[in-house]
C-alpha cells in the first residue's frame, strides 16, 4: 500500500486519528493505575508509621492532623494512644530537602525514626538511613540535646557528614517541638 | 537573591549536563568545535527558554483545570517537538547561513532531553512563571557553558594526537567526567 | 472516570490538530525549493562521512552529484561502484562502470638498492625533505621513505617496510581512492589498473636523470635505454625524460618487457613463476597483510 | 539478512549505548545501582518493543510531514503507560529513576530506531530490532551500573561483597565516576570489537 | 642600547674567526658556476661549450626582472654547461669552466687606490649594479638593482645598513666592515645616491667593539651616515627586526620595508656597490668564512665565484676528522650540504662545520606547551600551535595563524625544550599554505 | 671522505633547554618544603611521599611500555613532580592504598589516557588529589597535627585545618575574634607550623622554592603573582566590609595550599595558558575561584577546585588571548 500523501488533509486526519488513540489508551491506563498509585503511596507512609510506631491497631491515616507542614499520625492500641508518627522535613540537607518519619511514645520519648525521602550524597549522606539513625531511639529530647557533638550537643555525626547529620537533627527537633506543642497537650 | 540562587545552582552547582545529565548526546555529539558549540549552545538557550514558557501555560492552564496532570510528558514532547520544527522551517529561510551553522543541531534538540527535562524539573520544583524562565535559561546557559568548555579542550586535543585506543568517545567521557569533577568544587556555593 | 478520558483525548487532539495546522502554514510560508532528490542520494550514500570522495562529507557530494547530474570524477571509497550505480537512476544517469584500480609504488629505491649517503634527522616529513634535498639516497626523484603517504591513507593500506625503507600497498584494503597520490610529493604512486587476477606490470622507477647519474645512485634505476620500448609489439612502453612508462590500458600483460630491462626496473606481480630460474626472482613478492 | 540478524544486531554491532551512543543520559544518571540499570533497560525495552509495533503496523497511514510527530505521540504514550504502571507496582525504583522515566521520550534510541528501522520495516523485523536493541542497551546499562555499584558501593545487586565499614570510592556513584567508568568501557568495547 | 622588543634568543656566539684577517684563496683549475644564484628566476647563458672567457666577462644573462647577471670569475674555456649538485641539494645547470691563467677585462680598475667621489647619477648607478650582478649578500640573494627602483608612491627615508651578523659563528661582514671600512662608506653614499635619502643608519652588534670604533671613526667624513651599537640578539640581522631596532617601526605584516621608508642592504652588498660602480668591477667574488669548533683556523676567505668547497677547504686546511654536519650560512638558518663537491656562490657568507656530536638535534617529543617558542618568536607567531597544525594536515588553520610571517629564523626550534622540529613543520605548513594562496588567486 | 654527513633544516643548534632540565629543576625547588613536611610530619610524610613518586613512576612505565607502546620517558622527571605534589596534596596519614589509587588516577586517567606528558588538560596531581577528596572524605580531610621531628608512623592526634577551624566556626555564627584563639599564630603558619597537606604548609619553603624556579626561568612570575594579589585584593576588601565575618587577607595568604598551588600547581605550563596575558587572566580566575569556594563553597579549600577550574578554561584564554604579533594590521 502506498503511503498517505502530504496534504494538508492527511496530516491533520492522520494525526487526530493517532492522538484520539494514544490518548484515549492514556486515559484509560490512568484509570486503571489511579487506585494502585493511590495505595502504593499509601502503602509507602503506612509502612513507614508501622516502622516507627509500637504496635497499633487503628489506621492512623484516618486520624491524620497536618499542622504548620507537618503531618501527625496518631497511634492507638484498643482506644489507647500509644504514640504519634510525625512526618517532618528539613531543607538544610547537603541537597537541601529530605523528609522523616519520627514515632515519638506519648512522653516525646523517640520510638523509631524512618527515612521517607532523600537526595543525600550515596555513600556519604544517605548513610543516614542505616543504623546510624537507631542512636536516637528511646532518647528523649528533652534530656538529649539534638545537636551534633561537634556543635556541643550529643549526636554522633556521620563520618564526613556533619551537614547531613545537622539537618537531621533539626528535622527530628522539629518533630519534636511540634509533637510536644500541638500533640502532647491536645492528648492529656 | 532567589533569582540568583536559581542561577547559580542552574549555571554552576548543578549544571545540568556535568551533575544531572541531561542532553549528553548533543553535549557528545556538538562539541569537536568551539564555533559550532557556540551555535548549538544559543540553539539551546532559544529552544529551551522557549519551550519553558510553553509547557508551563500549557501545564497550568490546560492540564491542571482538566486534572489530566498525567498527560504531562505526552503534551510537552509534543510542544517541544512542534516548537523546534517551527524554529527548523524559519530559520531556514530567514537565515540560511545560520541554518548551515545550525541546522544539523535542531533536530537533535528535539531528541535533546534538556528541553524535556528541564520542562519537567521546572514542573516538580512549582517555579512560578518567572522563576521557571529563569530557571530554564541558565540551564541552557549551563548546558552551553559545558559545551563550550568541552569543545575547547577537544580542539586541543585533536592537535594531540591521542592514543589511538582512547580517541574519540571514551577520551571526550573522561575528559566530561574530569570536567564534572572540577565543577564539584562549586558544591555548597549555594543552597 | 470518563471525563478524564474525555478531556485527555480532547486535550491531545486539539493540540494535534492545532500544530498540524500551524506547521502545514509555516511550512508553505517559508518553504525552501531544495531538490529533494539530494536527500534521496544522501540517503544512499555510506554516510560514513570519510572524506575520500574529496567532499566536507557525504551530503556534500549528494548535492554535487545532483547539482551537476554527473556522476563523471565522482567515486566513494567505502560504498565502491554498487552505491554509484545505485544513485546513477536517481539523477537519470547509468554509473560509468569503472575497472577496479590500484595504487601502486613506482619506485625501488631500496635501502639496498640505493644505499643512503647522507644521514636525515628532523621532521619525519617527506613533503620537508623534498623542499630541503633530494634525499638520503641522493636521487631527486626517488621515494624518501618517510610515508607521507602511509599517514594519508585512511583505510590502513599502507605501510613502510623497516627493510626496504619503502611504503607498501596492501592490494586487499586498498579502494583506490588516490589520497597517497596526492598527498606524495614526488609524484610516486599511480593508481594503475588492478588487472586481470590482480596481474599487473609497471616501471618502477620515475628518476628523470640521465642514465649515467640514475645508476650511480640506484641499482635499479630506469636509464631509458629504451630496449623495453623496442620489445613492446603494442606500443604500451613510451620513453619520455629518461624514462619509460607503460600504458596500463595498452599493455596485455605478455611480460616481453620485464627481461629485456637491464636493470630489472620493470616489475611483474601476481604472475606465476617462469620457467626460467634466474627471471622468477624478479617477480615481486605479494605481500599479503592480515 | 536473516531475521536473527536484526535481533543480534543491536547487542554487539550495533549496541546503541557503546556504538551507536545514543541514551546517553540514562547510561550516566541511573547507573549508580545494577538494580537501576536493569530496570530502566526493561522499561526502555517496553517502550521500544510497542511503538515499534505500532509504528512499523501504522507506517502507512502517516504521512511523511508529520511522521515524527506521530511517532513521538505514540512513543509518549507508552512512557506514560510506563510511568504509571512503575508508580503503582514498583514505587521505590519509580523514586530512584525519577525523571528518566518521563525522559525515555526522548531517548534517543526510540527516535533513532522508529526513524531509522521501524518506519521502514515490516512487524516481524521490527520487533526483533527493538528486542535487540532493548536487550544491548539492558545489558550494557547494567554492565556499567554493576562497575558503578561494585567500585563505589562495594556491593552489587545491592548484595555487599566488604564489609560494612570498609572504604568504597565513593566517587563512582557520583557523576565523575559515571562518565569515567563509561569511557573506559567504550574504550574496552572498542578494543574487543577490533580485535575480533 | 638598542635592540627590538619581541622575541629573540641568544645563541652562544662562537665567533672564532673573528680575528682572522681576510685571506685571498687561491684559483682553482676548473670552476663550476651555477645559473640560479639569485632570488627570483635563473640567468640565461651566454657562452657555449669550448669559447673562451676572461675574468669579469659576462657569461650569463638575468632577463627575468628579478633576476641577476652572471660574469666569469676567471678567464679559460667554457668546458661545459651540465647538471652539477649544488647547495641546494639537487643538481642544477651550471657553467664549467676550464682555468687558464688569469686574465682580467681591461676595464676593471684592479688597483687598491680608494676612489672617493661618484660620478655617476642615480639611473647609471642603477644600471651599474644590474650589469655588475650584483645580489643581497645578506643570504637572501635579492637583485639589489630592484631594491634601489622605489616603486611609484613609496618613498625611502633611510637607508640601513645591516652589519649585525647575528648568526653564530660567521665573520665575514665583521671583518669586511673592519678591513675595508671606506670602500663601504663609499659604497653606502652610492646607494644613498641612488636611492635619493640623505639618512643611512648602520646598524653593528656590540660584540664586534673594534668593527664599530673602526666604522665610526671613519663616518665622520661622511654626511648622513650614522653608526648604531646594539645589543646582541638574534635574529637581529632579520630585515624587519633591525628596523625595529634602529627606527622603532614595525614593518606591517606580509609588507616589505618600503612600506616604512626603509631600503635595507648587508654591508657585503654595499661593498660590492663600490667595487662595481667606482672599479667596474662586477660580483665575482666574496668574502667566505671557514669556521667550526674543530677546525684548526677558523679563518676568512675572498674566494672566486664558483670555487669547489672542497678546494677551497683543502686551502684552509681544515676538514676535521668526525665531521658530521657541514653548513653553508650560519648554525641558525644555514643549509646543511649534502656534499662538498658544490661551487661557491653568491649567496655563500661561511661554512660551519660541525663534529658529529654537535650535529645531532636533540630527540623530539610531546610539546609540553612551555611557551618558550612563543616567547622566542621575534614574530610573535605561536610556533608550536603552528607546527602541531601542520602536523594534522590543518593548513587552513595555520594560514589563519599567519603562519607566512615566519621568516624561518629557527629561534623556536632552537629553543624547544622538547626538542621538537618546529621549523620543519612550519616550512612544510609555509610551503602548502602558499600553494592553497596560489589556488586561491588562480580561481 | 668517509664521512657520512647529517643533513637536516635549520637550526643547527640547539638552546640548552631540554624537558630533564625543567622537570628536575621543579623537583629541586620542591626540596625545602619537602624536608619542612618531613620536620613536622615524620615517617608518616617520607613513606607517602615515596610511595606517591614512585607508583607514578610504575604507572607511567607501564602504561607507556605496555599500553602505548612507545618510548618511555620516565626518567624526564615529570611523573617525580606529579608524585611529589600530590603527596604534598594529602595528609600524611592516609592509607597507602589510598595513595596508590590517587597515583593511578593522576597517572593512567589524567595524563596518560590523553597520551602523556603534555597532552593532559588537567592537572594530574590534582585530579588526583580531588578525586581522593571526594571518595574518600573521611581520610581526606583528617589532619595530623605537625609535631617536630615526630617518629610515630600514624598518630591519633588530628585535629582540622586553619582554614577547616575558621569556617566551622563561621558557619555555626562564631566571629572570626573569637575564633581567632583556636588558630595558629601567623609566623607558625609562615613556618609551616600548622595542620594541613604535606606540602602546603610552609609558605616561606615553597617561597624559596618559586624563587629559585623563577631564577632558573623555569615558571614566569604572571601566574603566582596575578593568583596570590587577586586572593589578596578579594579577601582584603571582604575583610574592610566586615571582619567579624570575614578573616584579613594574610591568612588567607598563608593557609591552605594557596602558596602551593600558586607556584607549584598554577604554573604547571601544560594546564595553563601561552602567552603573557592569558597567564593573568588565569591567575586572576585562580583567585577569584579560590576566594569564592574559600567562603562560599562546601569545602574549606579551594586552590585545587579553582586550579582544576581554570584549567577547563585554557583552551579558549588561548584562543582569546593570543600573543603580541609582529606588525599587526589594525583593521
Ligand atoms: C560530592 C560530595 C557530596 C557530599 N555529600 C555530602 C552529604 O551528603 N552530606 C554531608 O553532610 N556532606 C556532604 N559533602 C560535604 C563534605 O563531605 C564535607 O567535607 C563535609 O560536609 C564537612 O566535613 P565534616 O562532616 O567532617 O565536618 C559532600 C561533598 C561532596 C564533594
Ligand atoms: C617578490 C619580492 C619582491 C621584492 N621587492 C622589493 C622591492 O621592491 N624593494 C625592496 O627594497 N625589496 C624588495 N624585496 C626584498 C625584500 O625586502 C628582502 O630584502 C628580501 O626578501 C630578503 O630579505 P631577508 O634576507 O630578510 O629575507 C622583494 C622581495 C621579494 C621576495
Ligand atoms: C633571521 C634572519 C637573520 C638575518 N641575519 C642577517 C644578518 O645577520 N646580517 C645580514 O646582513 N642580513 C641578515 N639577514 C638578511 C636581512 O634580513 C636582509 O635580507 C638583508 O640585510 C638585506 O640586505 P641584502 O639584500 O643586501 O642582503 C637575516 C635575515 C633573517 C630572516
Ligand atoms: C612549573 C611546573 C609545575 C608543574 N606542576 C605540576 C602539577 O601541579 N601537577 C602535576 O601533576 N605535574 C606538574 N608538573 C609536571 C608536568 O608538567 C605534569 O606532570 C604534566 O601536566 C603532565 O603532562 C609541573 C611541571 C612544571 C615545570
Ligand atoms: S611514496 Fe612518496 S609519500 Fe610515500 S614514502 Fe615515498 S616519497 Fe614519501
Ligand atoms: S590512500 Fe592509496 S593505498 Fe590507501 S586506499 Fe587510497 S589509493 Fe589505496
Ligand atoms: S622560525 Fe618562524 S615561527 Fe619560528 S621563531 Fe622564527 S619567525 Fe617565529
Ligand atoms: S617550546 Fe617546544 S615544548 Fe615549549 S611550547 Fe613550544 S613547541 Fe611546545
Ligand atoms: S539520552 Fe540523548 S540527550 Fe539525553
Amino acid at each position: 500500500m502506498a503511503k498517505l500523501e502530504s496534504t494538508l488533509k492527511n496530516m491533520i486526519l492522520s494525526l487526530l486519528f493517532i492522538s484520539m488513540g494514544m490518548s484515549a489508551a492514556l486515559g484509560y491506563v490512568y484509570v486503571l493505575t489511579k487506585k494502585p498509585i493511590e495505595e502504593a503511596s499509601k502503602k509507602a507512609e503506612t509502612s513507614a508509621i508501622t516502622d516507627v510506631l509500637p504496635a497499633f491497631d487503628n489506621d492512623p491515616l484516618a486520624e491524620v492532623k497536618e499542622i504548620e507542614g507537618l503531618r501527625y499520625y496518631i497511634g492507638k492500641n484498643k482506644g489507647e494512644t500509644i504514640g504519634c508518627a510525625v512526618k517532618t522535613f528539613t531543607d538544610k540537607g547537603f541537597s537541601g530537602h529530605f523528609e522523616l518519619m519520627v514515632g515519638f511514645k506519648p512522653d516525646g520519648t523517640i520510638n523509631k525514626i524512618a527515612v521517607l525521602d532523600q537526595n543525600e550524597t550515596p555513600g556519604l549522606g544517605d548513610k543516614m538511613k542505616t543504623k546510624w539513625k537507631d542512636q536516637f531511639n528511646e532518647k528523649n529530647p528533652s534530656n538529649f540535646q539534638l545537636v551534633v557533638k561537634k556543635d556541643g550537643g550529643m549526636v554522633d555525626a556521620i563520618t564526613a557528614s556533619t551537614i547531613t547529620s545537622r539537618a537531621f537533627c533539626d528535622a527530628v527537633s522539629k518533630a519534636y517541638d511540634g509533637f510536644m506543642k500541638n500533640i502532647s497537650q491536645n492528648n492529656k | 537573591m532567589e533569582f540568583f540562587n536559581i542561577i547559580v545552582l542552574a549555571l554552576l552547582v548543578n549544571n545540568i549536563v556535568l551533575a544531572q545529565f541531561l542532553g549528553i548526546c548533543p553535549f557528545m555529539g556538538v562539541s569537536s568545535k568551539v564555533s559550532t558549540s557556540v551555535g548549538m549552545g544559543a540553539a539551546v538557550v532559544f529552544v529551551m527558554t522557549l519551550a519553558n514558557l510553553a509547557t508551563y501555560l500549557i501545564y497550568n492552564y490546560v492540564l491542571l483545570p482538566f486534572d489530566i496532570g498525567f498527560m504531562q510528558t505526552i503534551t510537552f514532547i509534543f510542544v517541544i517537538a512542534f516548537l523546534v520544527q517551527v524554529v527548523e522551517i524559519i530559520l531556514k529561510k530567514v537565515a540560511p547561513e545560520l541554518y548551515q551553522a545550525l541546522g544539523i543541531f535542531l533536530p537533535l534538540i528535539t531528541t535533546n532531553c534538556a528541553v524535556l527535562g528541564v520542562a519537567l524539573l521546572a514542573i516538580q520544583k512549582n517555579y512560578n512563571l518567572i522563576e521557571s524562565i529563569v530557571y530554564s535559561s541558565s540551564s541552557a546557559l549551563g548546558f552551553t557553558l559545558a559545551l563550550i568548555l568541552l569543545a575547547g579542550i577537544r580542539e586541543q586535543m585533536d592537535l594531540n594526537d591521542t592514543p589511538k585506543a582512547m580517541k574519540g568517545v571514551p577520551i571526550t567521557l573522561i575528559t566530561a567526567g574530569l570536567l564534572s569533577l572540577a565543577f564539584m568544587g562549586f558544591s555548597g556555593l549555594v543552597k | 472516570m470518563n471525563t478524564v478520558i474525555l478531556y485527555a483525548v480532547l486535550a491531545l487532539s486539539s493540540i494535534g490538530v492545532l500544530a498540524a495546522i500551524i506547521l502545514y502554514f509555516i511550512a508553505q510560508k517559508f518553504k525552501i525549493i531544495e531538490d529533494p532528490r539530494i536527500d534521496l542520494v544522501a540517503d544512499l550514500l555510506p554516510g560514513a562521512n570519510c572524506g575520500g570522495c574529496g567532499f566536507a562529507g557525504c551530503r556534500n557530494m549528494a548535492e554535487f552529484i545532483v547539482k551537476n547530474e554527473t556522476l563523471e570524477n565522482v567515486s566513494c571509497p567505502p560504498g565502491g561502484n554498487d552505491v554509484l550505480k545505485q544513485i546513477g537512476p536517481i539523477i537519470g544517469q547509468v554509473a560509468e562502470e569503472k575497472a577496479p584500480m590500484i595504487a601502486v609504488l613506482r619506485c625501488n629505491g631500496s635501502l639496498k638498492n640505493a644505499p643512503s649517503k647522507v644521514k636525515y634527522d628532523g621532521a619525519s616529513s617527506c613533503f620537508f625533505v623534498n623542499n630541503l634535498f633530494s634525499g638520503e639516497n641522493g636521487c631527486p626523484n626517488g621515494c624518501i621513505g618517510l610515508g607521507d603517504c602511509v599517514t594519508s591513507c585512511l583505510f590502513d593500506a599502507m605501510y613502510i617496510d623497516s627493510e626496504t625503507g619503502l611504503p607498501v600497498i596492501d592490494n586487499e584494503k586498498c579502494v583506490a581512492c588516490g589520497a597517497c597520490v596526492k598527498s606524495c610529493p614526488r609524484a610516486i604512486i599511480e593508481l594503475r589498473l588492478k588487472g586481470k587476477k590482480d596481474k599487473r606490470i609497471f616501471v618502477s622507477c620515475v628518476n628523470k636523470e640521465k642514465g649515467a647519474v640514475a645508476k650511480k645512485n640506484c641499482e635499479v634505476a630506469c636509464i631509458g635505454c629504451g630496449k623495453c620500448v623496442k620489445e613492446c609489439k603494442f606500443e604500451a612502453i613510451t620513453l619520455s625524460n629518461n624514462v619509460a612508462y607503460i600504458n596500463f590500458e595498452k599493455c596485455t600483460l605478455c611480460r616481453k618487457c620485464v627481461e629485456s630491462c637491464p636493470t630489472k626496473a620493470i616489475h611483474e606481480v601476481n604472475f606465476p613463476a617462469r620457467k626460467n630460474k634466474e627471471a622468477s626472482e624478479l617477480t615481486e613478492k605479494e605481500t599479503i597483510v592480515n | 539478512m536473516s531475521n536473527l540478524k536484526y535481533f543480534t544486531n543491536g547487542l554487539i554491532k550495533d549496541n546503541p549505548t557503546f556504538v551507536l551512543l545514543l541514551g546517553l543520559c540514562p547510561a550516566l544518571a541511573v547507573t549508580t545501582a545494577a538494580m537501576n540499570g536493569i530496570g530502566m533497560g526493561m522499561a526502555t525495552t517496553f517502550v521500544l518493543l510497542c511503538s515499534n509495533i505500532i509504528i512499523s503496523l501504522l507506517k502507512n497511514f502517516i504521512p511523511d510531514k508529520v511522521r515524527i510527530a506521530a511517532f513521538i505521540v505514540v512513543i509518549a504514550t507508552f512512557v506514560t503507560i510506563v510511568d504509571m504502571t512503575m508508580k503503582a507496582f514498583v514505587p521505590d525504583l519509580y523514586k530512584t529513576l525519577g525523571i528518566f522515566i518521563p525522559l525515555i521520550v526522548v531517548n534517543c534510541i526510540i527516535l533513532g530506531r522508529a526513524e531509522a528501522f521501524a518506519q521502514k520495516n515490516s512487524l516481524v523485523p521490527s520487533i526483533l530490532d527493538a528486542l535487540g536493541m532493548g536487550l544491548g542497551f539492558t545489558l550494557a546499562i547494567t554492565l556499567i551500573s554493576s562497575v558503578r555499584e561494585l567500585l563505589g558501593n562495594g556491593s552489587i545487586f545491592d548484595i555487599k561483597l566488604v564489609s560494612e565499614n570498609a572504604k568504597t570510592i565513593l566517587i563512582f556513584v557520583l557523576p565523575p565516576g559515571a562518565f569515567i567508568t563509561y569511557g573506559y568501557l567504550v574504550a574496552l568495547f572498542n578494543k574487543l570489537k577490533n580485535n575480533k | 642600547m638598542k635592540t627590538f622588543n619581541l622575541g629573540g634568543v641568544h645563541p652562544e656566539e662562537n665567533k672564532l674567526s673573528g680575528n682572522s684577517p681576510i685571506k685571498v684563496c687561491s684559483i682553482p683549475t676548473t670552476v663550476s658556476i651555477p645559473l640560479a644564484q639569485n632570488l627570483g628566476a635563473a640567468s640565461v647563458p651566454i657562452v657555449a661549450k669550448g669559447e673562451k672567457v676572461k675574468v669579469g666577462q659576462l657569461i650569463a644573462k638575468g632577463e627575468a626582472f628579478i633576476s641577476s647577471n652572471i660574469h666569469s670569475s676567471v678567464s679559460g674555456t667554457v668546458l661545459k654547461i651540465d647538471d652539477i649538485m649544488d647547495a641546494s641539494g639537487y643538481r642544477k645547470k651550471a657553467i664549467i669552466i676550464n682555468v687558464e691563467g688569469d686574465e682580467w677585462l681591461e676595464e676593471i680598475d684592479r688597483s687598491a687606490d680608494i676612489k672617493r667621489e661618484i660620478s655617476y647619477n642615480k639611473g647609471e648607478i642603477v644600471s651599474i649594479v644590474k650589469d655588475s650582478g650584483v645580489v643581497g649578500l645578506g643570504g637572501a640573494t635579492f637583485p639589489t638593482q630592484v631594491k634601489l627602483m622605489v616603486p611609484e608612491g613609496k618613498k625611502a627615508e633611510y637607508l640601513i645598513i645591516n652589519g649585525v651578523e647575528c648568526e653564530p659563528y660567521l665573520t665575514s661582514d665583521h671583518r669586511l666592515m673592519l678591513e675595508k671600512g671606506e670602500e663601504l662608506l663609499i659604497g653606502i653614499s652610492i646607494l644613498m645616491k641612488a636611492l635619493d635619502v640623505s639618512k643611512a643608519l648602520i646598524g653593528i652588534e656590540n660584540n664586534k667593539q673594534d668593527a664599530i670604533a673602526n666604522l665610526k671613526k671613519l663616518a665622520v667624513n661622511y654626511k648622513g651616515i650614522e653608526v648604531h651599537e646594539l645589543q646582541v640578539k638574534y635574529p637581529q640581522g632579520g630585515e624587519k627586526q633591525l628596523i625595529k631596532a634602529l627606527i622603532n617601526r614595525e614593518v606591517p605584516s606580509g609588507k616589505l620595508p618600503i612600506e616604512v621608508g626603509c631600503v635595507v642592504n648587508n654591508v657585503g652588498t654595499a661593498f660590492a656597490v663600490y667595487e662595481a660602480v667606482q672599479k667596474k668591477k662586477p660580483l665575482i667574488e666574496r668574502v667566505v668564512t671557514i669556521t667550526g669548533k674543530t677546525v684548526k683556523n677558523p679563518s676568512n676567505y675572498m674566494v672566486r665565484i664558483g670555487t669547489p668547497l672542497s678546494f677551497l677547504l683543502s686551502e684552509a686546511d681544515s676538514m676535521p676528522e668526525g665531521t658530521g654536519k657541514v653548513i653553508n650560512g650560519g648554525p641558525m638558518m644555514g643549509k646543511a650540504l649534502t656534499t662538498l663537491e658544490i661551487p661557491v656562490v653568491k649567496g655563500m657568507s661561511g661554512v660551519v662545520i660541525m663534529p658529529e656530536g654537535e650535529a645531532k638535534r636533540p630527540n623530539a617529543y610531546n610539546c609540553i606547551r612551555c611557551g618558550k617558542c612563543i616567547s622566542a618568536c621575534p614574530m610573535g607567531l605561536e610556533p608550536y600551535l603552528i607546527a602541531l597544525m601542520s602536523e594534522q594536515n590543518k593548513f587552513e588553520s595555520c594560514e589563519g595563524e599567519r603562519v607566512m610571517d615566519c621568516m624561518e629564523c629557527g629561534s623556536c626550534s632552537f629553543t624547544c625544550p622538547s626538542g621538537r622540529p618546529l621549523l620543519d613543520m612550519i616550512r612544510v605548513s609555509k610551503n602548502k599554505v602558499s600553494q592553497i594562496i596560489r589556488l586561491r588567486s588562480n580561481k | 671522505m668517509s664521512n657520512v654527513f647529517v643533513v637536516s633544516g635549520s637550526p643547527h643548534v640547539h638552546g640548552d633547554y631540554s624537558v630533564k632540565k625543567i622537570m628536575w629543576g621543579v623537583v629541586l625547588a620542591l626540596v625545602p618544603a619537602m624536608l619542612v613536611s618531613f620536620w613536622y610530619f615524620g615517617i608518616g610524610a617520607i613513606s607517602i611521599t615515596l610511595v606517591a613518586v614512585s607508583s607514578c613512576l610504575f604507572f607511567e612505565y607501564v602504561i607507556q611500555k605496555y599500553f602505548l607502546k612507545q618510548e618511555v620517558t620516565v626518567s624526564d622527571g615529570s611523573a617525580v613532580i606529579t608524585g611529589v605534589l600530590l603527596a604534598f596534596n594529602v595528609p600524611s596519614n592516609l592509607p597507602i592504598w589510598m595513595m596508590i589509587i590517587g597515583s593511578f588516577v593522576a597517572i593512567v586517567i589524567a595524563k596518560m589516557s590523553y597520551g602523556g606528558l603534555g597532552k593532559n588538560p588537567f592537572n594530574p596531581a590534582l585530579i588526583g588529589r580531588v578525586f581522593l577528596l571526594i571518595a574518600f572524605p573521611v581520610d581526606m580531610t583528617s589532619w595530623p597535627l605537625p609535631i617536630v621531628n615526630r617518629t610515630v608512623l600514624c598518630d591519633a592526634v588530628t585535629g582540622p585545618t586553619s582554614l577547616g577551624i575558621l569556617k566551622e566556626g563561621i558557619s555555626k555564627g562564631e566571629s572570626v575574634s573569637t575564633l581567632a584563639s583556636n588558630l595558629p599564630a601567623y609566623t607558625d603558619l609562615f613556618i609551616g607550623n600548622m595542620g594541613g597537606s604535606l606540602g602546603e604548609v610552609s609558605a616561606i619553603a615553597l617561597i624559596i622554592g618559586g624563587l629559585y624556579m623563577l631564577f632558573k626561568k623555569i615558571i614566569t612570575w604572571h601566574i603566582p603573582v596575578s593568583y596570590i594579589l587577586t586572593v589578596f585584593v578579594f579577601t582584603g576588601i571582604l575583610n574592610l566590609v566586615n571582619p567579624e565575618i570575614y578573616i584579613d587577607p594574610v591568612f588567607h595568604l598563608l593557609t591552605g595550599g594557596l602558596m602551593l598551588g600558586a607556584i607549584f600547581m598554577a604554573t604547571d605550563m601544560v594546564t595553563s595558558p601561552m602567552s603573557y596575558k592569558g597567564m593573568l587572566v588565569f591567575g586572576i580566575g585562580c583567585g577569584v575561584l579560590t576566594a569564592l569556594i574559600r567562603i562560599w563553597g562546601a569545602y574549606p579549600e579551594g586552590v585545587s577546585f579553582a586550579i582544576l577550574i581554570m584549567n577547563t578554561t585554557v583552551p579558549l584564554i588561548n584562543k582569546g588571548f593570543k600573543p603580541k604579533q609582529f606588525g599587526e594590521v589594525n583593521k
